[in-house]
């Protein structure tokens, strides 16, 4: 029997629909992924379910749990069963938590917002609590504040909060992207088995696929609001029906067409050597010695000319660090840079003709133009390093022509950048890059950011760029799936160091350095036939 | 339509309020209906009614008339106080953000806590003590504490934005930090100026009429409001007319600035912090990047 | 802890210093001679320069300099020219005055502004929303002098409940005392609590859009205990900005206040101190002034670590 | 401002005084015993108290508001008014005093003999007076106050008063002679001012902050910024206040003391700030207004050696220009005698010059045009702190902008009034009260700050010095006044009032101004 049958169920938000005719069951010990990109209503569910909808929404239909009617219950009936019966999990652990109350007060709150326990019995199970979720309080004690811990550590938290009272059903929404892949393997196995243990039932929401099918018994693909496809995940994934089920599929599991290694010259464009940043810390005490930290640790790699290499490492790892550093933005301890035989250093004025050998795309879509410059200001900025910049007519001819390259139209640029959808954002940025034809572009998480559709789109873009352009990629991401996908050689990075290096598809069959092993552990796959799972 | 004027209530009736009295300020330029010079004691003390309006002062004079003036005035020292606290305070604080953590950077911010430190009205009377009372000096006065509020703010405001990404474009594009400045920072911090901008104006209209009262704004004969209900207030018990006038003339004109303020922040960016005062915006906007400092350098 | 506090009251000791050479030159450069308004116009060029001689003005500059600041490092401001009894006397006599009156109209303003920006906050957009900020816009928007003087009218001469001025000293009683400050305490709080109000109001508003309050929802809690546990404490750093602000201005910036209501306080005896051309005192005052602005600053700071976990670290 | 005229009717009357001392005699022989009194003290306290049980008794406390607060209470010390508004007559005595009329009576000296060279004073001091901390007074504490304020480190701010004083000498505890380096009718009249009273060398040095005098009040206490307090001198020598206690309460702005009156929180402001709110107070039967003199000549001080002014066609411009009546309502709302000279119209000898100085805007062109100004100028009118000043200063710049003269009007404080106008004579016109008693003679100093030297009006001072006929002695005062009124030195605007209000239950203030004091001696209560 099931524990949450969702029926018709339509939410507005000011008028506008969000939701339409939504329906779902899920029953105790499985799980149910809801899949969708970003915008396709599948968080406005979970909120629908948990009654938190925001001020000004209507909604309509049933929420059949355990025979209630969720959509028809008072405020004072949902506080009761949110907590106790219903648990959620949000994407953002770094803010879900109160900075000012300790970790152990506020599993406890669970507790005792519900029942009538002494503070003794609260923190027995506060602690009971820590340890199902891994947090062994003799390392964690419940004193904790949420700043003295990691994201993962703290989306333990969250959960800890969720389950505390052993509710019937869980939801978690997005409860690993903010993470890296070896704690989201982590607390993925981790919601798994409490749905095992306590025999509950499991709505998980993801952007990612992947994540999805490794994990759900049952799969509801949203889009735009509407479910598309629902059906256990054995079904979705050896019969699926909806044409957006398969183009999501297959955009997942992406693989460009790289380059033929004939293309590539055997001329080093750029060679870091030694390289070592170090910051320094605060010192504790007003006569401690200075203390620093490492954050590149010398590390040493050539990129050779035309040439595509991944840089994956998990957050922390010093990759941004050493990207600004490649790019003149950062102050080194040690070591060189050295782009197409010329020194790179921070600070000191570095010459036109180096700087117009390499350009830099973000990750993020949004903050990676000026919203008062239009777009063809900002896609004209790089000419600032040539030494002889075109005149007025010429850089427009240069921003027009090269946003044609990238899939744009000519007449965007004098539009702005809100006008743009973040893939055509993306799309801008790399136009950005290419102006002023450099020979080496960094992508500092380029297609992180966006829906696998999109994120498809763009990186095939970039094959066929570097191909007609003859551009060496410097491609760093935490995704390993794209990177494996996309590079040709790849460089492994742990606490400031190069742990593994080599060509990207030896790394990936035959990693050398334990951490390289189990960061490919931890990706999750989409598998191409589903098979039956036990 | 009436949904976006209902969005847009402290815009409208804010702008109105302020048209109003910049209108009265203008006209008064060319024509009030009376002299506001020329004194008629014979007719002192008039309640208001035609042809007086507002009614006389104690020397005749048209209440009116010296309102419109007493408008110029107070727009004319609260703008250009404003004027030099943004011309001074801007720069500084964009300046101070792109050599974050430099010298300058630290004696810039320390020079605005000194300034923040000291209270405001005493700085005025010793500036007029020394230089002598008139609006010039209440103008300069009023401007010092604007440009710590200026600078604080630019500051703060500019430093969230040299994390942009944007901005390490147009660094790996070998732009200078000045020019960065110039191009990028300056023109996205110029919604948030323009809404501290009139809610320093509305502060420096109050701080004129305060400065005034105590004698040390405008000097007679010309008109300032601050100036009419210190003169009349003896006078309120009889003549109420005289302090109700001109302290509704400061009571509107200041709330006009500030629901224009509010409403232009609504519609700049619904989702700016709300705060009143810059000075307690950008104490916890430093905060937070004491913060993310700390998380910098672990990163 | 120690380096912490160290650090900030080597800095607070620095801005001191600094702030106190500002005040001793800007001061020096006013014009007026105490001793000539002391004697005024008939006195003889002579009885002048006995009298500068007297109080000790014919000293240098740098060396009146450094004996008033090594003077205050003790405890010793120095004598008035005018009234000739120590400004540390003189201090501690107007501080029984303006301090309570300070920290009873800051009290006024809190209890005005905690509960109607609650309210406001809670009930957005709602009728009583709309109405306490109109009430709070009207708030910043009148002068307090203004206000000051129609409250004088309406309840000291008309309805005569209060005096319409002065304080009879605490030694009669603490109730005429408080009484004699209620107006001016009145006057001094309502824009500060329009301010603390509408801080109150967005910094809770913010919080109320936190994540971890949806997380607390989700945990069970109404939206009044979501408020009461986790909004209001975190909504309070700003708020507790504003308020050291507010105490340092409304020790300062009584002056005002303190003439309407002929308060002998120490803004009345910094503007009668000026017109005297008592510079001693004015610079001590000042100096005074200054240091409780910036040992509030400091005292906020501390708060904020009480409050805020996440800055703990400061005092550990 | 040096006194060198002594009217006929500044004669000290002693008459009174002998009265006076039987009473003293009296009261300390009933005040014998301290247990004695201390009974009659509470008996006192009790029928008191009985009174306000069974009927209103009348009050034995006022409070007496004041605008400025003294900057200290030593009236030897400094030259601010507030001072003696509080202290003279009330706290301190000297030889003689200033009665409210003005005249000099006698005080600690109950007799005094003049030789007939006019060198020799010799003082017959009073017997059994004693100083509030009840040390004994004889001559040698009034030779040690004089002494003191004429040494050459004194601090004195009116040590011209002493000046004509060659020796002072105590013939025996009750007998004090001074001796004159050249004759002085004013020494009397000197001897009345507050900067000559008596102190005792053992306290003089507390006098800023507690004195002790010998006079009918003894200063209690000083809440700096607030209030001053007296209580009764029960060891008074002569009659006995009929207050027991007195309060001075400081408020400055003209506004908080018009609340404080009609609040009840003030009884009395001897000296109300804002003429405006007589009518209202006239009107209000809780109240009385006081009017009467002072002996502040109001004036349009004029810098006779700044050009245009050195130009007497351009004065005499300035002085038609000038509409006093206007002014007088404008600014005092009517309270204020117009003068034409600089001379209290109150005075016997005063001559009216108005006429030589009428209102008429037309002549003021006129003689604008003829001294070459016939687009007018422009001029610095600078305004210190006072009402009549600040609002008569801009009724003047509206008067004379009527005749093409275009003044910059700036607010002074007195300080920076003192060093611009008065010390550095920057200025080009000015408006002050002349407040000292019979100041004519500032005229005859060249270097004073409005800078008019005529050596025929100097000659005439001086020759007024030595004349002793009374008939000629006032001939002299009149062409005197005449000759400043003729050469428009300034612009003479008013006579200033002296405008008290009082609860209608008080009896006793002075209703005039002769010298800036507040004598309490005789207020009482009538109901």
């Amino acid at each position: 029997m099931s524990l949450l049958t969702v029926k018709d169920l339509q939410v507005s938000i000011g008028g506008k629909s969000i939701l339409q005719d939504i329906d779902l069951t899920v029953s105790r010990g499985r799980v149910l992924g809801i899949v969708g990109e970003s915008g396709s209503g599948k968080s406005m569910t979970a909120y629908a379910i948990m009654r938190l909808l925001p001020d000004g929404s209507e909604l309509s239909g049933e929420i059949l749990f355990n025979d209630t009617d969720l959509a028809a219950a008072s405020e004072e009936a949902m506080c009761q069963v949110r907590g106790r019966s219903i648990g959620m999990v949000f994407q953002e652990p770094m803010t879900a938590l109160n900075p000012l109350h300790t970790i152990g007060d506020q599993i406890a709150e669970t507790v005792r917002i519900h029942s009538k326990v002494g503070r003794a019995e609260a923190l027995r199970i506060t602690l009971d609590t820590l340890r199902r979720v891994e947090l062994p309080p003799e390392e964690f004690p419940p004193s904790r504040y949420p700043h003295e811990l990691s994201g993962g550590q703290r989306q333990r938290v969250v959960i800890a909060m969720a389950i505390a009272l052993r509710p019937q059903l869980l939801i978690a929404d997005e409860p690993t992207t903010a993470l890296d892949v070896t704690t989201q393997a982590q607390l993925l196995s981790l919601l798994k088995r409490l749905v095992d243990t306590d025999q509950m039932a499991l709505i998980l929401i993801s952007h990612d696929l992947a994540v999805i099918a490794n994990t759900a018994d049952d799969i509801a693909v949203m889009r735009n609001g509407v479910v598309v496809e629902s059906g256990s995940t054995e079904n979705i994934f050896n019969h699926m029906q909806h044409p957006y089920t398969v183009s999501l599929l297959k955009a997942s599991g992406h693989v460009p067409e790289k380059l033929a290694a004939g293309v590539l010259a055997d001329e080093p464009l750029l060679v870091v050597k030694d390289l070592v940043r170090d910051y320094r810390l605060p010192r504790k005490r007003f006569f401690d010695a200075v203390n620093y930290f490492r954050a590149v640790d010398n590390v040493s790699f050539t990129i050779k000319r035309g040439e595509n290499v991944g840089l994956v490492g998990e957050s922390g790892c010093g990759k941004s660090t050493l990207t600004r550093a490649i790019l003149g933005l950062e102050e080194t301890q040690g070591g060189t840079i050295t782009l197409d035989g010329e020194r790179i250093v921070a600070k000191s004025e570095m010459s036109l003709a180096c700087r117009r050998k390499m350009q830099v795309v973000f990750q993020d879509p949004y903050g990676s133009f000026n919203p008062r410059h239009s777009v063809g200001r900002s896609v004209a900025e790089p000419l600032h390093a040539l030494e002889d910049r075109p005149d007025r007519l010429a850089q427009q001819k240069a921003v027009q022509e090269v946003l044609e390259r990238v899939g744009l139209n000519a007449a965007d640029s004098k539009k702005y950048i809100h006008e743009f959808s973040g893939g055509q954002r993306q799309r801008i940025a790399i136009a950005r890059a290419l102006i002023i034809r450099p020979s080496l572009i960094i992508l500092d998480e380029a297609v992180s950011a966006l829906d696998v559709s999109i994120r498809a789109q763009i990186l095939d873009l970039l094959v066929e760029l570097a191909a007609s352009d003859d551009i060496a990629y410097l491609f760093i991401s935490h995704d390993l799936s794209v990177v494996r996908s996309f590079t040709q050689r790849l460089l492994v990075m742990k606490d400031g160091r190069i742990v593994e290096e080599g060509q990207t598809d030896v790394v990936f069959s035959r990693p050398q350095h334990p951490y390289t092993q189990s960061l490919i552990d931890a990706v999750p796959v989409v598998p191409t036939v589903f098979a039956q799972r036990e | 339509m009436i949904q976006f004027l209902r969005n847009r209530r402290n815009l409208i009736i804010g702008a109105l309020l302020c048209l109003v009295f910049i209108a009265a300020a203008i006209v008064s330029f060319f024509w009030t209906p009376y002299d506001v010079t020329t004194l008629d004691i014979a007719n002192k003390l008039k309640k208001p009614a035609l042809p007086y309006l507002f009614g006389t002062d104690h020397f005749g004079r048209d209440i009116f008339s010296m309102i419109m003036v007493g408008a110029r005035t107070s727009i004319a020292v609260a703008l250009v106080a404003v004027t030099i606290g943004m011309v001074v305070g801007v720069p500084l604080g964009l300046f101070a953000a792109a050599n974050r953590g430099a010298l300058f950077d630290e004696l810039i911010m320390r020079g605005n806590d000194l300034i923040f430190a000291f209270p405001a009205l005493l700085i005025a009377i010793m500036i007029t003590a020394v230089f002598g009372p008139g609006a010039l000096n209440a103008i300069i006065a009023i401007g010092i504490f604007n440009i710590p509020v200026f600078a604080r703010l630019t500051r703060a405001a500019a430093l969230s934005l040299w994390e942009r990404d944007y901005i390490l474009s147009a660094r790996v594009a070998g732009k200078s930090r000045l020019r960065i400045s110039a191009e990028h920072i300056l023109p996205n911090l110029l919604n948030l100026l323009i809404v501290q901008g009139t809610i320093q104006f509305s502060l420096g209209v109050l701080a004129e009429a305060g400065l005034s009262y105590v004698g040390l704004g405008a000097q007679p004969p010309t008109p300032s409001w601050g100036r009419m209900l210190a003169e009349s207030q003896t006078m309120f018990s009889f003549a109420p007319h005289l302090a109700i006038f001109p302290g509704l003339a400061i009571v509107l004109t200041v709330l006009g600035l500030n629901l224009f303020g509010d409403g232009l922040r609504d519609y700049f960016d619904p989702k700016l912090r709300h705060n009143r005062r810059s000075e307690a915006a950008v104490p916890l906007d430093e905060l937070a990047l004491l913060d993310s400092e700390k998380g910098r350098s672990i990163k | 802890m120690i380096r912490y506090l160290a650090r900030r009251l080597v800095s607070l000791a620095l801005t001191l210093l600094i702030a106190s050479v500002i005040i001793f030159l800007a001061l020096e450069v006013v014009p007026g001679d105490p001793a000539s308004v002391m004697l005024g116009v008939n006195a003889q060029p002579e009885t002048v320069q006995a009298l500068r001689e007297e109080l000790g003005l014919n000293v240098s500059k740098p060396m009146r300099y450094f004996n008033w600041v090594s003077g205050m490092l003790v405890g010793d401001f120095g004598t008035s020219y005018t009234y000739r009894t120590p400004i540390s006397e003189m201090i501690a006599d107007r501080m029984v005055i303006s301090f309570p009156l300070a920290l009873y109209a800051l009290l006024l303003s809190t209890l005005i502004a905690f509960p109607a920006g609650i309210i406001a906050a809670t009930k957005r957009g709602s009728l009583s929303d709309l109405s306490i900020m109109g009430m709070t816009q009207l708030g910043v928007a009148i002068p307090n002098f203004w206000f000051a003087m129609i409250l004088v009218i309406i309840f000291a001469i008309n309805l005569q409940w209060f005096s319409a001025g002065g304080f009879p000293g605490w030694e009669a009683g603490a109730f005429a005392g408080i009484k004699a400050l209620t107006l001016p305490a009145i006057a001094l709080a309502l824009p500060q609590a329009s301010i603390l109000a509408r801080v109150m109001r967005s910094s809770l508003l913010d919080t109320l859009g936190e994540d971890f309050i949806r997380t607390a929802r989700a945990k069970g809690l109404s939206a009044r205990q979501a408020l009461w546990r986790h909004a209001l404490r975190n909504a309070m750093i700003p708020v507790l900005t504003i308020i050291g602000l507010q105490f340092s201005f409304l020790l300062a910036g009584a002056i005002i206040i303190e003439n309407i209501f002929f308060l002998p306080g120490l803004g009345r005896l910094i503007f009668q101190a000026i017109t005297q051309r008592d510079l001693i005192v004015v610079e001590s005052v000042v100096m005074l002034l200054v240091f409780a602005v910036v040992a509030v600053t400091f005292l906020v700071d501390i708060a904020y670590a009480v409050v805020d976990p996440r800055l703990r670290h400061r005092l550990q | 401002m040096e006194i060198i005229v002594y009217p006929r009717r500044y004669q000290p009357v002693v008459g009174v005084g002998m009265v006076n001392l039987g009473k003293v005699n009296r009261i300390r022989a009933s005040g014998g015993s301290t247990m004695f009194k201390k009974v009659t003290a509470v008996l006192l306290a009790i029928t008191a108290l009985g009174w306000v049980g069974v009927a209103q008794a009348a009050r034995t406390d006022i409070v007496v508001g004041m605008q400025l607060e003294p900057p200290n209470l030593d009236p030897t010390a400094g030259a601010a008014a507030a001072i003696d508004e509080v202290v003279y007559a009330n706290v301190f005595e000297g030889l003689t005093r200033f009665g409210a009329d003005g005249s000099v009576k006698s005080a600690l000296a109950e007799s005094w003999d003049i030789s007939e060279d006019g060198l020799t004073y010799t003082f017959k001091l009073r017997s059994g007076v004693t100083f509030h901390d009840g040390s004994a007074f004889n001559a040698s504490d009034v030779k040690f106050s004089l002494d003191r304020s004429r040494a050459d480190n004194s601090t004195n701010a009116q040590k011209q008063l002493f000046d004509s004083i060659d020796t002072i000498e105590v013939a025996d505890p009750e007998t004090l002679v001074i001796t004159l380096s050249a004759p002085n009718g004013a020494l009397l009249f000197n001897l009345a001012w507050g900067d000559a009273i008596v102190m005792s060398p053992d306290t003089f040095d507390k006098a800023k902050t507690a004195p002790i005098g010998t006079g009918p009040f003894k200063f209690s206490r000083w809440v700096q910024g607030d209030r001053i307090e007296l209580e009764t001198n029960p060891d008074y020598w002569g009659t006995a206040a009929k207050l027991e206690k007195v309060v001075f309460k400081f408020i400055s702005e003209p506004t908080a003391a018009y609340a404080s009156l009609m609040a009840g929180d003030v009884d009395a402001f001897p000296v109300y700030p804002a003429p405006e709110n007589l009518a209202q107070f006239e009107a209000d039967s809780r109240f009385n207004v006081v009017v009467g003199s002072t002996e502040g000549e109001t004036i349009l001080s004029t810098n006779n050696k700044q050009p245009p002014f050195d130009n007497k066609l351009v004065r005499q411009a300035v002085a038609h220009a000038i509409n006093r009546q206007e002014i007088i309502d404008g600014a005092m709302f009517g309270y204020g005698t117009p003068i034409g000279t600089h001379f209290a119209p109150h005075n016997p000898v005063y001559k009216d010059f108005t006429a030589n100085s009428a209102y008429d805007p037309e002549k003021a062109k006129a003689l604008l045009k003829e001294a070459g100004f016939a687009d007018g100028f422009e001029t610095t009118l600078k305004l210190p702190p006072p009402s009549y000043a600040r609002r008569g200063g801009e009724i003047i710049a509206a008067q004379l902008r009527a005749v093409g003269i275009k003044t910059q009007i700036s607010n002074l404080e007195w300080a920076q009034w003192l060093e611009q106008v008065f010390r550095g004579k920057d200025y080009g016109l000015t408006i002050v009260s002349h407040t000292e008693p019979m100041d004519i003679g500032i005229y005859a100093k060249p270097d004073y700050y409005f800078q008019y030297d005529n050596k025929e009006f100097q000659q005439l001072i001086s020759d007024l010095t030595l004349e002793t006929d009374e008939a000629k002695r006032a001939e002299m005062l009149q062409t005197a006044q005449g000759i400043i009124a003729d050469d428009y030195v300034n612009g003479y605007l008013f006579q200033l009032a002296k405008t008290g209000v009082a609860n209608a239950g008080i009896v006793g203030l002075w209703e005039n101004s002769p010298t800036q004091a507040n004598d309490m001696t005789e207020v009482y209560w009538s109901k």
